[in-house]
Parts: structure tokens; C-alpha cells; sequence
């Protein structure tokens, strides 16, 4: 396999690590619980108009992209 | 909240601004956390109702219905029991309470001159007054291109009984309402001693009390009001119009206070009262409800 | 691509169980008797036992779900409705910040019994299972029927049961 | 109505109530329907009506003696009871300024026309930029709902500017389970990008005043993103996002070149246009963490991309949410980036030597070290409805000022100077 993607299986299994593992540590949380989970702060994007431009900015400064929405692309800025 | 709550003598009084009025709440209590509540509570309801019956507001249930240009327009609970109300109205005063009469201000202007509409301009208007003319069934309210509804008459008394309500599920203390002079008693105050109500006099409006009416529970509104009016061929003429004639009602009463369970009937009794011009004393009377009039 | 096939493969295996309901036993309605409970109100305080012979109807809210915020008015219904005939509604607040609570019930003013339970023991003793919950409870204190959430949908059918239960 | 309702002279005299009434009767029943009817101050729970959210957000960006751009955007948003909603955006940029042509200091003052029309003179250790202007209008749409246990998402994009169209979609589906304490979420994505360079498209490594073609050439973008987020506390919850791009077609960059230079004094010898592969696939794992103290929130992120260009890069970010008095909030930003340049960055081409299969000097395929601070700042005037966000940053981009594939001359100079950009992000959020 390609080296990039036997490094892609190597995440993917980590993915799936993390997430089994997690899955039983937090059996605890009750739903009445979720108060501060609830609130519009407690997201990975808060603000995500403000979100977009920054991805726009970093995307066309830098040689990287993506990483939290499958949203990419969309502009020659040269 | 912008409103404000001060201790007079040994109850609390919260005012606040609403409904283009100076609005009141008196809860005879020591404790002024429950007062805040009651006075919270008496603000917010009065807001909501404002936004959503206010004729002058462009983003509400009315505003749809006036807009319709003859569509059917599906209203919910609250308006449509509010427009059932309006309708046992209507049939009890032989049309003459018809919320569909508000257009007529397109031609009258009760401003003390003696500028009077053109017997043409009345009869043009009269075209787009008459609850006859709506469709109102499950519901739906569809009403003809040019005519118009207006709950306000009976939206502020519906707002003071509906503010009690929440009063009474909030405190248990003895509370009046005041609604820009339409208001509702809980009931008697400690020690026995009823809510005692000035009335202004017509003439000179917010100065000295020209009587005083013990109030312990019940609604209480005045219909009628001194600064609008139009002086024709020597007559004084109310604001109170005929909505058959599109007329003003001759020698209608300056001023019909009436006291009735609740503030909404109240009103509705005060206004019945001033539609009948002269007749006014003794419509109240076999009403046998208490009143004054000026 | 074989990659992604294995990825999205994996993925399904592993949701599964999400969708597995925890179906509720219809069968031990009216049996299982409901958890006590003492707590505090705005005006004192309400338990199980002091509203025995009462037809009533608990709801578990916190002021940060949203959906407690479309069931509020049609509890004020439900209280406006039958409350004459005997129904006793108890909204018990979970909020853990009484603060929130009470600008919540500022905006959805609530006619009928309210309590405090911040540390959530009587909703553990319910094994409240989401936000809101709500139990219907016989007079005699047996569970009748029990709702997970709140969906508009479903008032009729509560409404239905509760005039059942209510005394005729 | 002026109320005194304190002790005041004996009730004047009221009319007395005889007869029973008839009106009276019929009156009180009509208020009583108006009451008991259950209405009081409630909309029945099923129609609360959908609500609208407007945010308009204004982005002042401006590098230093280099590009600046000014980019407002609003968006009206749809939200219903059963939490469905649609929202609907378009933005603008304004983009001018100039950016590095990627070919390298003459050595000799000289003066330039580009192919959008404008002269600029330049003095021998300036970088060569080439001046632009240009208007880009991007509208994008989205819709969700939750269900029971999962929640679908999609959305669509467009954007034209002057010599770049693009059109996108997107889906995802978001799983719940564990009592939404575990949410899977599947991302897809495709993205057509239309690229015609003013002046038609150039071939690789030729003069840039050879044009091939004049017609578009598109460039398809396909991504996919799997994500999975985990609640542990009552205060954490943490993601890892693994996101995978293939793009194919037209990749090169059409206003790009290379300086063709002598191989030992350094000297301009000519000038070629770039080239690129014509695919690349790019990854990139983002893990995320939301951590809620008592009022204030901290949210770290880590993010490694890599590419078949060979370019690796880490990203490091860190924000602290600081609540302070009466809902406004101070939340100070810090973003570190440093990445390794592609296989084929090169800062010229050597007059004589073989030409490669692929080449390009611009700085971002480059070896380059960003690093971001700032800080936000929320508040709700008093009086005045919706809320207010004001955003200062500054970013400093830091190449490798002396490449050691320079020679003769160019040895001495700066080829890749740092950039300082300035940015300001004003956003207004209102409920209606």
C-alpha cells in the first residue's frame, strides 16, 4: 500500500480506539446533566460564519486545508 | 426590565410603560421579592399581548389579517377565542360593537376643530365597515379587499384580566392591575380595606380625582375620553361612532365608568353604554351593574 | 476507494446499536409504583405521598432544553383544563443554577406545582432517560403511562389518558 | 386616569343595582368562553411558529504592502419547533493589492505590465508581486434536521469572480448513540472550480506570453470526512476528525512564475510559468477538545495534513472564552502553523539545468511558519436588540528568507520576507 495510506489505516484504527474506548468511560453522564453541554459555547464551531472566513483566509495563505467540515475549495486566490 | 417597583405607605407599587399607556401594579405585601415577581410577570404579559394584538405593529396576526386582501387567514387559539368574544359582542349590542368599525378613522379626526367628513367620504368608508360582510368559521377569518379589524378596544381589558391570572398563579397577595386607567382587583386588602380608584374628571384628565369608587374585587374601565372630539354646527361630538351610520352618537356620555367581574366585561359594558348616547344611564342600570357617568 | 469501502463498512457495524430502541414494557403500566418524593416548591414543599388520591401528572424540565420550552404551554393546558377535575400537574426542575429556573419560568409563566431538585436524585429514582420526561400516576401512586421527550404529536394521546384516569 | 388608591375621602355616591340584568348575562358567559377556554397567554405547543436569525459578519483583512480584502457576508436563518432548519448566505470579497509573482529579485530597476493591466516599478531587492483587483460574489445554502438518533445535513455553494467560478455540494450525516453521548458524523463534498486565467491558460514552463487556451479548465474536488465526537464529563467533550480531498485538473496557479536565472552570478535570465501536478490528495486529522469551567470555556485543537505533494504541516490552536459582567465576553486567540515544503518548491530555475517534471516558487507550497494572535470581543448594547462580536488579529507568515537552492546574487538577498497582515471580523447576531 502507499505510504499515505497505510498512514490513513493507522488513523482510521486510532479513530475507532478512541471512540470504543470513550464510549464506556462516559456512561455516567445523566441527561439532566447536560446543562453546560447545552449551551451554545460548548460546540466545536460556535461561530461558524466567522469559522468560514477564517478557513477561507488559512486556505488561501497556506498549503493546507480542511480538517473539520467537508466543506473545501471555492476560490483562485492567487 | 425597565420597570419600576416603589414601596408606598404599606404596599408595594411597580410601573412600567405599555400599550402607548402608564401601566400599574399594586400588591399589598411586605415582600418586595414577590412584588418583583407579580410586577414581572403583569410586564411581561402586557408586552406579549401588545405585540401581538397592536394595530400599529407590522409583524403580527392582525397585520396578517388586515393584509389578506381577501385570502383566508387561519388564526390561533387566542385570537380566534379574542374574535369570539368580539362576535357575541357584536350580536348582543345589534352590531353595534363591531371590531371591523375602526376603518371609519380614515375620515374622522377627533382633534377639537370643526373639520367633519363629506357625507360621500362617510358612505365611501361605510362600504368597508360591517362584521356581515367577514367569513369567520373554524377558525379562519376571510374579509373582503379594504376592511380591516381592530382588537385594541377590548385587547388592553383582555391584557389587565389576563396579567391578573398570572398575578394570582404567581402570589397569593391581595394586587390590583392598571392598565392605563383600565384595571382588576384581586381582592380585599389586609385589615379589610378595599382598593380605593380615583376617577379623574374628564375635563381636566390627570389632575385632582373628581370621586373615588372602593374597588375590592372586580375589573373597572372607563370608556369615553375628554381630549377627542369635534365641535359640529354647535355640538360637541365624542370619538364614540355609530358604526351603521359612521356618525359620531349624539350626546354620548363625556365619560362611562363601569365595575363588572372582569375588566373585559367591564369595558364591553362601558362601551355599550356610550354607544346608546343618552340611553347610557339606563342601559347601565338594568345591567345593574355599579357605574358613573359624567 | 477499497479503503473507503472498509471505512463506511466499519462505520455502520459500530452504529448499529444506536438504533436498538429500549422499547418501554407496556405491559407493567399501572403496576410499577412510583419513586416517593419531598421536595421543595415556590410557595413549600409537595410529595408523592400528600397528593395520593390525586390523579398526576410529573414532568421533569431544566430550563437549558429546548424542548421543555414548546411543552410548557400545553402543561399550562393541560392545568387550565383539569386541573378543576383533580389533575395535579409537577413540573420538577433539574436545573442545578436556580437562577436559570427562575428567568425560565419568567417567560413560561407556570400556573401549576413547581419543584427543586438540583441534584437530580428524584429524576435517578425515575431513571429519567431524556429531557423532558414526563409520568402519569394513578391516584393509588402506580406509574401509568410514561413519555421520553416531548412531541407535539403525541398530547392527544396523553391528553386521552388523562381524562381516563381523571375521576368521571 | 390618575389612580390614588391610598386611603382617601368616603366612595362618592354610585348608582345602585336594580333589575336583573340581560346583557349582563349574556356578556359574563362570552367572557367566561374567552377564559376557560384554556387560551390564556399560550400558543398551542404545536404551532410555535418558526423563528428567523440574521448574522452579518464584515472582514477587513490586509497584509502589509500586499493584498487586502474586505469580505462582508449575511445570512438569514430559518429555524422550526422540531428543530429543522434552512439558512440561505451570500458574501462578497473586494480583493486588491498585489501578490508575489514568485519570480525573484532583477538585480536591475525595472518596470513591469501585467497581464491584468497594471505598471508597477521595482528597485532590485524587491520581491516581484504582480497588482490585482478583483470581486468575488459567493452564495451558499444549507438545511438540517434532527431525527431520533441522527441528523442529515447538506448544502450548496457557488462563486464566481472574475477569472474563477466554483460550484459545491456537501452532506452529512451525524449519528447519535450512548444517549448522544457518542455522535458518529460522514462527511461528503464535491467541488467544481472553473479556473480562466485573464489571458488564457499557460502550459508549464513556457513564456508566459504563450497562451495555450483561452477556455475554462476545470478543477474537481471530491472530500470525504468521517468524525467522531465523544462527551466525557459534564464539562469535556472531545472530536477527531479524519477528512481525506482528491483534486484533479487544472491545480497549477495561473498568474505564478519562475525566474529562469544565470547559474553562478544569479541574474534574471528570463521567466516561465509554473507547473504543477495535475492531481493531489490531502489528509488531515483534526482532534478538538471543549472544556467548560465554571462560566469560561477553553477549546484546544490540533490538526496534521498531509499531501502526495509531500508538504506535512501541524496546526495548533487556542482560544480561552472569558465571560465577564452583563453577557459580554473576551476570548483571546492563539493559532501556531508551521508546514514543510511540497517536493518540487523551488525559489528559481537554473539556466542550462535539465527543467524538472514539476516546479513552483510559490511561498506556500513552500517551507512556512504562520503564527495568529487575537482576540474577540462579545457584547449586547443595552437598549438595541442582537448581539456584537469585534475580532482583532494579527498574522505573521515567516518563509525561508534564504533558501539555500539561491545562488550568485540572489544569495544575498530576502527571497521569502515576512508578511504581517492585520485583521479585523465584525459580526452581528439577531434573533427575530
Amino acid at each position: 500500500m502507499r505510504q499515505g495510506t497505510k498512514r490513513l489505516v493507522r488513523t482510521l484504527l486510532l479513530l475507532v480506539a478512541v471512540g470504543s474506548a470513550s464510549g464506556c468511560a462516559a456512561a455516567k453522564i445523566r441527561p439532566w446533566d447536560r446543562d453546560l453541554l447545552a449551551e451554545k459555547q460548548m460546540q466545536y464551531i460556535p461561530y461558524p460564519m466567522v469559522h468560514a472566513l477564517d478557513e477561507h483566509v488559512y486556505f488561501s495563505k497556506e498549503g493546507s486545508t480542511g480538517g473539520s467540515d467537508a466543506a473545501g475549495g471555492g476560490c483562485g486566490c492567487n | 426590565m425597565s420597570e419600576a417597583l416603589a414601596r408606598v405607605e404599606d404596599y408595594f407599587v411597580g410601573r412600567f410603560t405599555a400599550m402607548a399607556g402608564p401601566c400599574e401594579v399594586l400588591v399589598d405585601s411586605d415582600d418586595r421579592a414577590r412584588a418583583g415577581r407579580a410586577l414581572r410577570a403583569a410586564d411581561k404579559e402586557a408586552r406579549r399581548i401588545e405585540r401581538k394584538f397592536s394595530r400599529y405593529r407590522s409583524d403580527n396576526v392582525i397585520e396578517r389579517i388586515n393584509r389578506a386582501r381577501g385570502r383566508p387567514i387561519p388564526v390561533d387559539e387566542e385570537t380566534a377565542s379574542l374574535i369570539d368574544y368580539a362576535v357575541a359582542c357584536y350580536e348582543m349590542s345589534a352590531g353595534m360593537l363591531d371590531i371591523t368599525s375602526g376603518v371609519l378613522r380614515r375620515v374622522w379626526r377627533f382633534d377639537g376643530s370643526d373639520r367633519v367628513p363629506t357625507a360621500a367620504a362617510v358612505r365611501e368608508v361605510l362600504q368597508h365597515v360591517g362584521w356581515h360582510r367577514v367569513t369567520w368559521e373554524n377558525a379562519t377569518l376571510t374579509m373582503p379587499a379594504g376592511m380591516e379589524i381592530d382588537l385594541g378596544g377590548v385587547g388592553k381589558e383582555y391584557a389587565v384580566d389576563r396579567a391578573a391570572a398570572l398575578i394570582a398563579a404567581e402570589i397569593g397577595d391581595s394586587f390590583l392591575v392598571n392598565f392605563g386607567g383600565d384595571l382588576y382587583a384581586s381582592g380585599w386588602r389586609r385589615g379589610e380595606r378595599p382598593w380605593r380608584v380615583g376617577v379623574d374628571d374628564p375635563e381636566q384628565t390627570g389632575e385632582a380625582a373628581l370621586y373615588r369608587i372602593d374597588l375590592p374585587r372586580g375589573g373597572l374601565a372607563t370608556s369615553g375620553d375628554a381630549r377627542r372630539f369635534v365641535r359640529w354646527k354647535g355640538k360637541r361630538l365624542g370619538h364614540i361612532l355609530n358604526p351603521k351610520t359612521g356618525w359620531p352618537v349624539e350626546d354620548a356620555p363625556r365619560s362611562v365608568t363601569v365595575i363588572a367581574s372582569t375588566c373585559v366585561e367591564a369595558g364591553t359594558l362601558s362601551t355599550l353604554a356610550s354607544l346608546r348616547g343618552p340611553g347610557a344611564r339606563d342601559f347601565l342600570r338594568e345591567q345593574g351593574v355599579q357605574f358613573r357617568i359624567i | 476507494m477499497r479503503l473507503w469501502l472498509l471505512t463506511v463498512f466499519l462505520v455502520i457495524a459500530l452504529a448499529l446499536p444506536a438504533f436498538a430502541k429500549k422499547h418501554p414494557d407496556p405491559a407493567a403500566a399501572g403496576r410499577v409504583q412510583a419513586p416517593g418524593f419531598d421536595l421543595p416548591t415556590l410557595t413549600g414543599t409537595v410529595s408523592l405521598d400528600a397528593l395520593r388520591g390525586k390523579v398526576m401528572y410529573v414532568d421533569f424540565w431544566a430550563s437549558w432544553c429546548v424542548p421543555c420550552r414548546l411543552s410548557f404551554p400545553w402543561l399550562r393546558t393541560l392545568h387550565e383544563r383539569y386541573a378543576a377535575k383533580g389533575l395535579v400537574i409537577v413540573a420538577i426542575n433539574l436545573d442545578k443554577n436556580r437562577d436559570a429556573a427562575d428567568s425560565f419560568l419568567e417567560d413560561y409563566p407556570a400556573p401549576f406545582v413547581v419543584a427543586f431538585d438540583p441534584s437530580g436524585k428524584t429524576a435517578e429514582a425515575f431513571d429519567v432517560s431524556a429531557m423532558p420526561s414526563s409520568y402519569l400516576i394513578s391516584p393509588t401512586g402506580t406509574i401509568l403511562y410514561s413519555q421520553a421527550g416531548f412531541d407535539p404529536k403525541e398530547t392527544g394521546k396523553i391528553e386521552a389518558l388523562i381524562k381516563e384516569a381523571l375521576p368521571q | 386616569m390618575q389612580l390614588g388608591a391610598g386611603p382617601g375621602p368616603e366612595g362618592g355616591p354610585t348608582d345602585p343595582a336594580p333589575r336583573a340584568p340581560s346583557i349582563r348575562g349574556k356578556l359574563k358567559a362570552a367572557a367566561c368562553m374567552l377564559f376557560a377556554s384554556g387560551v390564556p397567554g399560550m400558543a398551542r405547543a404545536a404551532d410555535a411558529g418558526p423563528t428567523t436569525q440574521l448574522d452579518i459578519t464584515g472582514l477587513y483583512y490586509s497584509e502589509a504592502s500586499r493584498v487586502s480584502v474586505i469580505e462582508p457576508t449575511a445570512r438569514f436563518t430559518r429555524l422550526y419547533p422540531n428543530g429543522q432548519s434552512f439558512f440561505a448566505q451570500l458574501g462578497i470579497d473586494a480583493i486588491t493589492g498585489a501578490s508575489p509573482s514568485g519570480t525573484v529579485p532583477s538585480g536591475t530597476t525595472q518596470t513591469v505590465t501585467s497581464a491584468s493591466g497594471t505598471v508597477t516599478t521595482r528597485s532590485a531587492s524587491e520581491i516581484p508581486t504582480t497588482k490585482f483587483k478583483d470581486t468575488r460574489v459567493a452564495l451558499d445554502g444549507g438545511w438540517t434536521k434532527p431525527f431520533k438518533s441522527f441528523t442529515p445535513t447538506l448544502g450548496g455553494h457557488f462563486s464566481r469572480e472574475k477569472d474563477y467560478q466554483s460550484i459545491g455540494a456537501n452532506g452529512k450525516l451525524s449519528i447519535d448513540f450512548m444517549h448522544r453521548l457518542t455522535t458518529l458524523t460522514l462527511g461528503a463534498g464535491y467541488n467544481r472550480d472553473e479556473v480562466f486565467p485573464v489571458g488564457g491558460t499557460t502550459a508549464g514552463f513556457t513564456d508566459p506570453s504563450l497562451i495555450i487556451g483561452t477556455g475554462s479548465d476545470p478543477k474537481r474536488v471530491t472530500t470525504g470526512m468521517v468524525g467522531l465526537s465523544q462527551v466525557f464529563t459534564r464539562r469535556w467533550m472531545m472530536a477527531m476528525n479524519l477528512s481525506r480531498t482528491h483534486e484533479q485538473g487544472y491545480l497549477t496557479e495561473p498568474y505564478k512564475l519562475l525566474s529562469l536565472v544565470d547559474g553562478t552570478t544569479g541574474l534574471t535570465v528570463g521567466e516561465l510559468t509554473e507547473k504543477r501536478p495535475s492531481t493531489r490528495d490531502r489528509t488531515s486529522v483534526l482532534v478538538n477538545s471543549v472544556y467548560h469551567l465554571t462560566e469560561n470555556v477553553i477549546y484546544t485543537s490540533y490538526r496534521y495534513y498531509w499531501d502526495d505533494w509531500d508538504l506535512r504541516s501541524h496546526t495548533l490552536e487556542l482560544k480561552y472564552r472569558n465571560v465577564l459582567a452583563d453577557n459580554t465576553f473576551l476570548e483571546p486567540h492563539l493559532r501556531y502553523y508551521t508546514q514543510s515544503s511540497s517536493s518540487f518548491f523551488k525559489s528559481n530555475l537554473i539556466q542550462g539545468d535539465p527543467l524538472p517534471e514539476f516546479a513552483t516558487s510559490d511561498y506556500r507550497l513552500g517551507p512556512l511558519t504562520t503564527v495568529t494572535l487575537g482576540a474577540t470581543y462579545g457584547f449586547r448594547p443595552r437598549g438595541s436588540p442582537g448581539e456584537w462580536t469585534v475580532r482583532l488579529e494579527y498574522i505573521g507568515q515567516l518563509g525561508d528568507h534564504h533558501p539555500n537552492d539561491a545562488v550568485g546574487a540572489l544569495r544575498q538577498y530576502d527571497l521569502y520576507p515576512t508578511v504581517n497582515t492585520g485583521t479585523v471580523v465584525i459580526g452581528y447576531h439577531l434573533d427575530f
